[in-house]
């Protein structure tokens, strides 16, 4: 079991529940501060985007951030670099693209990742049934490659992946790309129950969590929640790192069991 | 000419094997969300097209609606000229101007076989837009085209036409505002709405069924091709089989009526936009196959005087193709598609797409420099007339 | 509608008596110079006309080039609306965007057999000038088209057009610069070059033989209509044959497939152009029909949205239809013609030509009123393609 | 034998040549005038245009000056009016449109043309076969009809317009429209000599007679001229009646036998 893995496992089996808060590689200047701020909210491990130029899952918001990171120089290399300086005392998961793997190399691709620190690896439109060359090359880099479940995926798939799936297993709330909703669908509490059904590895919803009282839904039934769009959209509208890590301390708080 | 290597090979799968694979190629690249509707349209279209009840009511709409086939038109003066026998498969006189409209229907039929009641669509000049908003309307489907706003602006005549079909034409303004960022749209879109609504995609990419399913709906071109040929031509077959590639599905739905033949099949990019001749592998829109990419794996802004031409990646197949050297790639600058396209008007009365006039300017090179011997036959799609084109025309002259 | 006359009238001749009268309307109204002209052309079309290679050569040429036949389409979802069976022959999917091209080929063909070198032509809104063009760019004969100023302003894209086909466009500075005026610059034209210039003529009008010959040019149509509706109507033929009428060679070329059935007739006028509703016996342009003039025999100007209906006569043979009972003319007004563009747009995808819509827009209403019974079956020739006409509607809305 | 005829066959039967000047009715206000300085300077006749909206026939000149005619309000009522009017002492011959002649109908129209005076009718667009109705109405009503014989007329039909044609023959001399040209065409003598052959009317040459060279030129062959756009070219130039007249002198000079 790789590093990501029993840090969220460890967690879960304690009772406490994961926050996982998403940041666009390169986005500003100080992101990386960002990255500390964020584990001083109480980040159980960060989700780091790589920018790509055709980000397809990709809501309006971190579309934009990403365009924004390209816009500013933002490179595979130069992120690695900040993690490495930075190097967060929790685990640093890549959020990519099959392209931006695929072009140097799967096996290239994860060294790099685990050169810089980065314990896990995220490709949104990868798959189960394409993993197989960049499940192998984490797995030989010792990361672990996390994999999405969606409301629309069928039971026999959602167990495939839950058993293929390392770190933890991401619901996808919603059929949507990322971005902050009002609240998240019915069918989120469904998705998660499925997988549980499959897998004891922890299971992190995502998409669409934008506000302490839907983390708190959230805690009510999956292992933690991972938040992008709701951070990403305060950080372009111009919050300071200060006010980012307090919208962070909120939602950990709300994830707390109440009372 | 670098290559243009002869014949068939029984090698050449015809249809993608396991995930969508042709070669190395193809697959399915997409959000786990839409994987399961991925699936389902893979399922549908295996089901329909095994239906001799489908095929018959997709060739009953091409016959009275399109009006299908299309003729083959010895192009004799030019061939006098270039001392070459230029057939033109007339894909142009196609209901709304291309061969696009071959797809759309098939897919719009298959959509409505599915109990879909909607249509989305990505366009980039309007082309394919018009079409599916054309399907849209005949079947009654609403629509929903999403373009970029960039676009939006180039092809106002395109958008107001899709306006008047009834469709709903949605500005995409993310990224370059063009294509790309127009199937991303797209895709985004139907993640959103897969329920009810039915993805038509333009070209013979995408992620798995869409590069074969697409290529099948534009068979028709080439089997047509192949008949009226065997009908004309003392030899049955032309030496060379030409067409403009995009995406490809017009060469796709070309070549597949002759890969089976000992004819040269060319596809032409534009030199802008050569994803063959100048791209590399890489995964983009649901797919793998080469794209225009940096060293990173961002992807490049592809440029043409075509817009149809205008897109980086290149359907799978091609990029299958082009490995196992049964076809070859070639492309064409901006200068010699506007001399083709001058010329073909001037002595044959066709006023083509510029898209199109790509294969006629490789053809008229290529009778220059002695790649096509002379007198040898020459079957070339005109994948769609040039009515889009002409302001662009204009401008320029 | 005041009269709609059932079934054929065996009274009704098929080919022009004497010069080239339909009843009391046609002849040859010309300057002397060039009646020989004319009589050489109706010599060489009538042995033309009886040689079967000469009509094997064109019937070649409309299918290979033009792609006829044309298929007819049953417009469901708008048959359904108004509760009637309304078929379309789909002149709109002719090479270059209209039934124009059908008679230009049959001209060109002529001019070449009689050794013409030159071709001459009068366009309005320039879709006559474009077929012209495109036939001269086919056969490699140097065309002259005669274009009102007025005309070249408001349709340079249609300038442009023939320009890339290699035409000459000469502005035509008289009157009232427009359509008309070309007209009589056609003829002055053709004065001064007939020795090695063939004049081709745009419509089911002008001297004697031109109203024949074009509607025997333009009768494919009819005859393909007929014979596909034979093959597809319970009826074997349709209760309402439709047609719009500028010159009024579509129709012409329509009503000739259906003129010895029990099909109704209907000739559809702009209502700014109406020569049989509103205009009277007069001479112009070689011919002697119904024209709009004043009290005084100045020739009127017509008003249409639609470019190709804005004529102030109509073909003789429609002048004596209309006397005789057999077709019924009927006019709608430009609100009424942009209502239906639209909704055959949305309910059949088709964008169609605005002289075109006129046709259609006579059926909404004739449906909605009872003139046409539930359930008939109305054939209806869509004339041309609405490309031309975006720019306009985009205008308009 | 008509008024028109008598004089044309007696001027010819003298050794005069024949100068027929048009005029386009209605083109000033003072057109009338123009009548009689013509008269004065040795016209035979006066054709007079009757401007048609659609002058098949005419080239640029003519064109012009029907429109100008036109815009003034020329109808035939108030052209016959001023014929009537001035009333000149030669004879006075209408230069119409088939649609003009048609639209009141060949019989009252040559009725009103006879009252104020006219004596010759022609009709350009009225070829020798579409002419019946006409001539007789014509004929009813003493005007001549005169018919037009061009260089593409083939022998046969030049025998039949001969024929038929009262007051002379107009022989085309080009194929083209009215209007000057630098000099006749080879075929206008060919085509005088064919008419010859066939009638001992009058044959008088137009269409493009400008100078009084080409006057004197055409006086070798034919019985005389007929002159309009040369002559409306320099009225629609601003020339005055007067200037008119002295051109029409020179012409009228030029067609005396020299020496
Ligand atoms: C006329 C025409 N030809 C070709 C293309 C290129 O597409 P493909 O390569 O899929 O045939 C287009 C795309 O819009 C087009 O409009
Ligand atoms: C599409 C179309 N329909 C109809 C017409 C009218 O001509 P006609 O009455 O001769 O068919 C025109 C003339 O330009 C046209 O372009």
């Amino acid at each position: 079991m790789n590093a990501l893995e029993t840090r969220t496992r460890a967690a879960r089996d304690a009772g406490r529940k994961l926050l996982l808060p998403y940041v666009t590689g390169g986005v500003t200047d100080d992101w990386g501060d960002l990255l500390r701020a964020a584990v001083d909210a109480g980040a159980d491990a960060i989700e780091i985007g790589f920018p790509f130029s055709d980000p397809t899952l990709d809501g309006p918001v971190i579309q934009q951030s990403s365009d924004q990171a390209l816009r500013r120089g933002a490179t595979t290399r130069r992120i690695l670099d900040e993690i490495a300086r930075v190097a967060p005392p929790v685990p640093v998961i890549a959020f990519s693209y099959a392209n931006l793997v695929l072009r140097p190399g799967a096996d290239a691709y994860c060294a790099a990742l685990a050169d810089a620190g980065v314990g896990g690896l995220i490709v949104p439109d990868l798959p189960v049934d394409e993993m197989a060359p960049v499940a192998a090359a984490a797995q030989a880099h010792a990361l672990d490659l996390a994999l999405l479940a969606a409301p629309s995926t069928p039971l026999r798939r959602c167990a495939d992946i839950a058993r293929r799936s390392r770190g933890f297993v991401y619901a996808v709330s919603l059929m949507g790309t990322t971005g902050a909703r009002s609240r998240p669908h019915e069918s989120a509490r469904e998705l998660v129950r499925c997988l549980r059904e499959e897998t004891d590895l922890p299971v992190v919803l995502g998409f669409g969590i934008a506000a302490p009282g839907q983390a708190a839904e959230a805690a009510g039934y999956a292992d933690g929640i991972a938040v992008g769009s709701a951070l990403m959209r305060r950080l372009l509208d111009g919050a300071t790192t200060a006010q980012l890590g307090a919208f962070l301390a909120q939602l950990r708080a709300a994830l707390e069991p109440a009372g | 000419m670098d290559h243009l290597l002869p014949g068939p090979k029984t090698a050449v799968s015809r249809r993608p094997t396991g995930l969508g694979r042709f070669g190395e190629y193809g697959g399915r690249f997409v959000p786990e969300s839409l994987v399961p509707a991925c699936a389902e349209v893979e399922q549908a279209f295996t089901d329909a097209w095994a239906d001799p009840l489908f095929r018959a009511e997709l060739r009953h709409v091409l016959a009275i609606y399109v009006g299908r086939p299309t003729p083959v038109t010895p192009a004799a003066r030019l061939s006098a000229e270039l001392g070459v026998n230029l057939l033109l498969k007339r894909e142009d006189l196609a209901h709304t101007g291309s061969h696009k409209i071959n797809n759309v229907l098939g897919q719009a039929l298959l959509a409505r076989r599915m109990g879909k009641r909607r249509l989305i669509a990505e366009t980039g000049a309007g082309q394919h837009g018009v079409a599916t908003a054309t399907a849209g309307a005949l079947l009654g489907m609403p629509t929903t085209v999403l373009m970029g706003e960039r676009d939006i602006e180039r092809q106002q005549l395109n958008v107001f036409r899709m306006t008047m079909l009834g469709a709903e034409v949605i500005p995409v303004t993310s990224g370059t505002r063009t294509l790309k960022d127009a199937c991303s749209e797209a895709l985004r879109h139907w993640v959103t709405s897969v329920e009810d609504s039915y993805y038509c995609l333009g070209s013979a990419m995408g992620p798995h069924p869409y590069p074969w399913m697409v290529r099948e709906f534009q068979r028709v071109i080439g089997d047509e091709a192949r008949t009226q040929c065997a009908a004309d031509l003392a030899t049955g077959t032309p030496d060379f089989v030409v067409a403009c590639v995009g995406g490809g599905s017009n060469a796709a739905g070309t070549f597949a009526g002759f890969v089976d033949t000992p004819a040269l099949l060319v596809g032409v990019e534009a030199a802008g936009g050569a994803a063959i001749s100048a791209g590399s592998p890489g995964v983009l829109h649901g797919f793998r196959s080469k794209v225009l990419q940096d060293e990173h794996g961002q992807i490049a802004e592809a440029h043409s005087i075509a817009a149809g031409l205008d897109y980086p990646g290149v359907g799978p197949e091609h990029a299958y193709l082009a490995d196992l050297g049964r076809a070859s790639y070639v492309c064409v600058d901006d200068a010699e598609v506007l001399a083709a396209t001058h010329r073909l008007a001037r002595t044959e009365g066709i006023l083509c797409a510029l898209e199109s006039a790509h294969a006629v300017a490789w053809v008229i090179r290529a009778a220059g420099d002695g790649t096509i011997p002379p007198d040898a036959t020459v079957l070339l799609t005109l994948s769609g007339r040039g009515d889009k084109d002409m302001a662009t025309l204009m401008e320029l002259s």
